[in-house]
């Protein structure tokens, strides 16, 4: 069987900076992967050349075996790739339920849509909230209705970059959950810097630093490797 | 010389079409005693301010004499003067509203030609006389419409030879690019060449133009005997300023149409840089004669000595002719009788002819211009200096093309084709 | 939200209607004439706050497509003797323009204050260039372009099928309200629609929008030409009312004074703007023939106090401040007045 | 060989004339976000400074490069204090006040000094190239945008003022926490891009001369320029006027001015489909 996505000798660059360097990434169907590492060691760069936002400067893009580098973003979205960004990425002008409805319409009739609306609120557990207008609600909020709003869309790769940020712990706890319970059907890649976490949901961990994959590897294995520890007190590494 | 016909009758066909708007004929107030109400609309505002400000004044200091002795069919006057802004559409609005609301006997009013042929045929759909009193190219077809300025044939054609006797027979023309440049810069080509000259090459530019050095290269590069300038408006004014600048004022000297005729060129530049440019026109307040020197003291006594700081001269071409116009339309319904619209034309059509400050002005019957009397003068030190007058200069160009009297219902804006 | 939704929408159409069947009945003929210029303005209006309320794409250069429906309709109206058919032609090209610019533009990744600009200086360019044709051999068929003077004489409309039937002003009025309440219908029908609504999710967030799979380039570029339609379908009307068209359609001040009606009577709304067309037209006639006043200086005072006073515009500005009386009225305590910060950062 | 020195003298100052008109906006909107649509109107105040004072008698040179910046940036400051400040981080709404402004500006000035004034000229002479004349006048504006471009690279880069300015625009609570007061910076910064204008136009007055209305034709060009340059003030404005300057005045050597307008319009709507941000945007993106 194919992977779901593979990345091969991916690399973008800005400038003389480069954010990307030479990864190549497998992820399995149903597979739920956490992406840790250092700020700015290219993990949403990563995310972004992935979803079409950013076009590599090398490499190549394959999702279930089809290339997708280089192409639109939409084109990317319609083959089955959401994802939440870092920042919490919403139509704040409008209510929790519409935003949710822009998601779900696309390719459904009317009565599916607004049951999977429902369904999609009830799974992320906001749909107390469904009549407020986004723009007021509060961070962790907002994120829980980014994440509904990416479910709606059903694709089969999800990426979230740093869900929990903004969160109080029992939010945080009750997203953990939520993943586990996405992760029954979808694939998920998760970007985190929260290592407790990290150990609630995943099992294989890849690890960034400076662009390239450090590590990759079981949670347990990860945490317990001398580099990455380095890499997180910020010592030297040779790499 | 060839007429566009097809204009003409899709033009009447326009007209026509709002014949079924019968219901907008305005109604006159026929009332004994109610004020006589006078239209005047003119840009007091915007771009073209400078012209249309004194013409409203000079306007209103008309409609003031003609009360101070006694109004007319035994009523006072009252102005209704509305500011145009320089924009075409307050235009429409505006001619809509003095003709239609406020139901004037007659308008005076428009400045460039772009606004008379919007407010023309709009106030002759509304049955409403209208009074143009600007010089301009020539053409204006219309029984409901009386041009009282000047026209090519009346000072292009004496403008022509005068100057290229003096300095020379190549001309570079430069022009304004509208209506009025075109057909302006087509006459004075025909002028030079009827002298046995010749013009090295017409260039047009759009009224806001303020760059002009290439073209001043242009001009060197050609060496002329002379420049005609057409130049129109503020933003060409930086025509004379950049010409002096290089120094071409000792080099190449400048005849032109429209250079002071709304009187604030020669203030808006300095001396230097208008020195000896000559123009030709149907009025300059150095005009020595009786009648004018009446006519400017009693614009003095009233309007005040000098124009208010940073205001332009009052007494131009444009607001004299704009003051005949008044003149003449009162001397039209003294003669009716009436206010009657088509008693008015009628008695304007017998040819009523005035003494005035700029000389004896007869209206045309078959064309609804006038003759008059017109000037060459200089400019040394910002006063013209009037050279030569010619006495009783008919409008022979629109003559050319427009018989009001065999063609009564005309309605057309010729463009004169040379 | 749906039924108070359509509730407004019928109010504010039944108003419509029964304004324009009594303006003929209470008005003079010449004032039914100058409400056909506001109306025809405010379809030119709709146009801009369709595009930028609805679709939050910001042009400045609306009068491209109001004068391209002008001149479009008054020089195919001189060769065919005829205006309906123009009359569908001045949308259409205006339409197909608006399509070919926002194709330029959208598919280039061009946004904001960029995009605006290149709508300003695509507007522009038509400018300059209409404004030097006015030399006689600048001819469309029978139809001189006659450049700074524009195009006199075009004919007035005339009962489909029938050229030689031409409606009278009254009649002008009625189709002129006829569209604008059209356009309305129209607008507020799109935004109930599915496209409607993606368009204001493109307008809130157009990352997130094409990270959910839809193409936000081609919902821009629908909008835009739908706009670029009903500004043609604004030039047309324009042209046949006043019979004449000039380049000042495409000029500066007719692009900039439609951004001034919406937003004057706030983005996102339908019936602000046009009561911001309305007002500020109506007071620039009247400041006209006011004699002691510069023109210029009480509309610029004007202006300048409604943005200070009512920062989002009068729609929704009159709505915070009867909320305001309102909340008044009921606590008797005075309120929170939310002002915008004295210093911000830049947006 | 002489016609060539001509067009490069002419292109030269079309450039100038170019970097004059838009450095003063370049700072307003580049560095502020005001849509400032009354920078004509200031260009037009620095005009009337200069004539109103070469009337009283004052040097022309003095009213052109010390008294009218001077006065326009004070009612820069002025209109900053009771109009602008209320409106930071709001930039549609700039656009309609300061359009009201405009109005107001002209409206105000016709009626206080008129619409005729007196214009100026200054004594620089003409001199010789081969077959042609050139103004004298040309260089000088040559040399003006040349040191505007200049002072404003030093100053940004060397001065306090400058470091501090640039620090605020990108975050103004960062001045705050470093003790600064970002209004005063925004008021004097205005004051700055106003007052600049003002000396454009003072320096322009003796070519275009001065009515109320002279705003409205450099308006567009002003913005095409600074739009089309990009981020970056010195660098945006000296490479876009550069560009868009000679391509428009060789066009108009070769056509008409129509035609060079139409050029200059065309380059700059093609170059900002190329570089969605501007020329900076791409090039020369660490500069300022």
């Amino acid at each position: 069987m194919k992977p779901l996505l593979e990345t091969r000798n991916l690399v973008m660059r800005f400038g003389g900076v480069t954010a990307v360097n030479e990864v190549d990434f497998l992820l399995e169907e149903g597979e739920l992967r956490c992406l840790i590492g250092p700020n700015g060691a290219g993990k949403s760069t990563f995310f972004k050349c992935l979803t079409g936002q950013y076009i590599p400067t090398a490499g190549e893009i394959l999702f279930r075996g089809k290339p997708i580098t280089g192409l639109n973003s939409h084109d990317i979205a319609r083959l089955g790739v959401g994802i939440k960004t870092q920042v919490p990425n919403v139509f704040n002008g409008l209510s929790v339920q519409e935003n949710i409805w822009v998601s779900a319409r696309r390719g459904r009739t009317p009565r599916m849509t607004a049951r999977i609306v429902e369904e999609a609120m009830a799974r992320v557990g906001i749909a107390d909230l469904a009549a407020r207008a986004v723009g007021e609600l509060a961070h962790g909020q907002r994120q829980l209705v980014e994440l509904a709003i990416v479910l709606a869309a059903e694709p089969a790769l999800i990426l979230l970059d740093e869900p929990a940020a903004g969160m109080t712990h029992e939010e945080t706890e009750r997203l953990a959950a939520i993943i586990r319970e996405i992760n029954r059907t979808q694939a998920l890649i998760v970007v985190e810097h929260d290592m407790q976490f990290v150990r609630m949901i995943a099992r294989k961990v890849t690890v960034f630093h400076q662009g390239a994959v450090l590590v990759e590897d079981d949670v347990e294995a990860v945490m317990r490797d001398a580099r990455v520890r380095d890499v997180y007190l910020g010592k030297r590494v040779a790499a | 010389m060839g007429i566009d016909r097809r204009g003409f009758l899709k033009a009447s066909a326009a007209s026509g079409a709002m014949l079924g708007a019968s219901a907008l004929m305005p109604k006159f107030a026929t009332a004994q005693g109610a004020d006589i109400l006078v239209g005047g609309l003119h840009d007091e505002t915007g771009g073209l301010d400078f012209a249309g400000k004194p013409m409203q004044q000079v306007l209103g200091f008309a409609v003031d004499e003609i009360n101070a002795q006694g109004g007319l069919l035994g009523r006072k006057l009252k102005l209704i003067g509305a500011d145009t802004q320089s924009n075409m559409q307050l235009y429409a609005s505006l001619a809509q509203q003095v003709a239609l609301k406020d139901k004037v006997s007659v308008v005076h009013g428009g400045i460039t030609s772009a606004s008379r042929e919007v407010i023309r045929p709009a106030l002759r759909r509304f049955n409403t006389l209208y009074f143009y009193n600007t010089l301009y190219e020539g053409g204006v077809c219309d029984r409901n419409c009386f041009c009282t300025g000047t026209t090519p044939a009346q000072t292009v054609q004496k403008l022509v030879p005068h100057v290229m006797k003096k300095w020379g027979k190549k001309v570079y023309t430069i022009a304004a690019d509208y209506n009025y440049g075109q057909i302006t810069s087509a006459w004075v080509k025909k002028y030079v060449e009827e002298n046995g000259g010749q013009v090295l090459s017409t260039d047009f530019f759009p009224l806001d133009v303020t760059n002009f050095g290439p073209t001043i290269q242009k001009i060197q590069a050609a060496k002329p005997d002379l420049v005609m300038s057409v130049l129109v408006g503020a933003a060409h004014l930086g025509f004379y300023r950049q010409w002096a600048a290089a120094g071409m004022k000792k080099q190449i000297p400048i005849a032109s149409t429209t250079f002071g005729a709304g009187g604030t060129e020669p203030i808006l530049i300095t001396p230097e840089e208008s020195e000896g440019i000559i123009s030709c026109y149907g009025y300059y307040p150095t005009i020595d004669t009786p009648a004018n020197k009446a006519f400017k003291a009693k614009v003095q006594a009233k309007l005040g000595a000098a124009p208010p700081a940073g205001n332009g001269p009052l007494l131009t071409e444009l607001s004299v002719c704009t003051y005949e116009g008044m003149m003449l339309w009162a001397a039209g319904v003294k003669k009716a009788g009436t206010l009657d619209r088509m008693k008015v034309i009628e008695a304007l059509e017998s040819g009523i002819s005035l003494d005035m400050p700029s000389g004896k002005v007869t209206i045309d019957p078959v064309t609804h211009h006038v003759t008059r009397d017109v000037y060459l003068a200089d400019l040394k030190n910002r006063e013209f200096v009037i050279l030569e007058s010619f006495a009783q200069q008919p409008p022979a160009d629109t003559q050319a093309v427009c018989d009001l009297k065999k063609n009564p219902n005309e309605n057309q804006h010729y463009q004169i084709k040379l | 939200m749906v039924p108070r939704f359509l509730l407004g929408t019928l109010a504010t159409t039944a108003a419509g209607i029964a304004i324009t069947i009594l303006i003929p009945m209470v008005a003079d003929a010449f004032e039914v004439m100058q409400y056909t210029l506001y109306v025809v303005l405010g379809i030119y209006t709709l146009s801009l706050a369709y595009i930028w309320g609805l679709g939050g794409i910001l042009c400045f250069g609306q009068g491209a497509f109001f004068g391209l429906g002008g001149y479009t309709f008054a020089i195919a109206a001189i060769n065919m003797n005829e205006t309906t058919v123009p009359f569908l032609m001045a949308i259409f090209i205006a339409a197909t323009v608006a399509a070919a610019l926002g194709y330029f533009m959208f598919y280039g990744r061009l946004s904001d204050v960029y995009l605006g600009v290149v709508t300003l200086v695509f507007t522009l360019i038509i400018w300059k260039l209409i404004n030097s044709t006015a030399g006689p051999e600048y001819m469309i068929g029978t139809a001189r372009l006659g450049g700074f003077n524009g195009i006199p004489s075009v004919p007035p409309l005339n009962v489909p099928g029938d050229p030689s039937r031409m409606f009278d002003p009254v009649e002008v009025f009625y189709i002129a309200a006829f569209f604008l309440i059209a356009t309305y219908l129209l607008l507020k029908f799109i935004q109930a629609t599915r496209f409607g609504r993606l368009s204001v999710a493109v307008k809130e967030n157009e990352v997130r929008a094409s990270l959910l799979g839809y193409d936000v380039r081609m919902i821009k570029l629908l909008v835009f030409t739908i706009g670029g339609a009903i500004a043609g379908l604004g030039g047309a009307l324009y042209a046949a009312y006043q019979s004449f068209i000039d380049p000042n359609a495409f000029s500066l001040e007719m692009s900039a004074k439609v951004l001034i009606w919406v937003m004057a009577g706030g983005v996102g709304t339908f019936v602000g703007p046009l009561l911001a067309c309305f007002g500020l037209q109506a007071l620039s006639i009247w400041i006209s023939t006011v004699p002691w006043a510069n023109s210029l200086l009480v509309l610029g005072g004007i202006l300048c106090f409604v943005v200070l006073l009512l920062p989002k515009g009068l729609l929704p500005g009159l709505a915070d401040l009867s909320t305001w009386l309102m909340a008044r009225a009921r606590r008797r305590t005075p309120p929170e007045v939310i002002l915008p910060a004295p210093e911000g950062k830049r947006a | 060989m002489d016609y060539g020195l001509v067009v490069l003298i002419e292109v030269l100052r079309a450039i100038a004339g170019l970097v004059l008109i838009s450095i003063g906006l370049a700072i307003i909107f580049g560095m502020m976000r005001i849509v400032n649509i009354a920078h004509g109107e200031f260009l037009m105040l620095g005009g009337y400074t200069v004539v109103l004072s070469a009337k009283a008698g004052i040097n022309t040179w003095v009213a052109m490069l010390v008294l009218a910046p001077l006065v326009v940036g004070l009612v820069g400051v002025a209109i900053e204090r009771c109009f602008i400040r209320f409106l930071y981080g709001r930039m549609l709404d700039t656009l309609l006040a300061t359009w009201g402004l405009s109005l107001f500006i002209v409206g105000f000035v016709t009626v206080v000094f008129g619409n005729t004034l007196e214009g100026v000229s200054v004594s620089v002479g003409s001199f010789e190239i081969g077959r042609f004349r050139v103004a004298g006048y040309s260089l000088f504006i040559i040399l003006v945008g040349a040191v505007l471009l200049a002072a404003t690279v030093a100053v940004l880069r060397f001065t306090r003022l400058g470091l501090i300015a640039r620090g605020t625009m990108q975050n103004p609570n960062m001045a705050a926490a470093l003790g600064l007061s970002p209004p005063r910076i925004y008021m004097v910064t205005f004051g700055i891009g106003a007052a600049l204008t003002g000396l454009a136009g003072g320096v322009l007055a003796p070519i275009t001369g001065v009515v109320p209305t002279m705003g409205i034709a450099f308006i567009a060009q002003a913005f095409i320029t600074v739009i089309t340059g990009g981020a970056a003030i010195v660098a945006g404005t000296g490479s876009a006027s550069t560009l868009l300057g000679s391509v428009s005045q060789l066009t108009t050597f070769a056509t008409t001015p129509v035609i060079g307008d139409v050029a200059l319009l065309f380059i700059a709507v093609v170059l900002l489909r190329i570089l969605p941000q501007g020329i900076t945007g791409r090039f020369f993106r660490r500069s300022l």
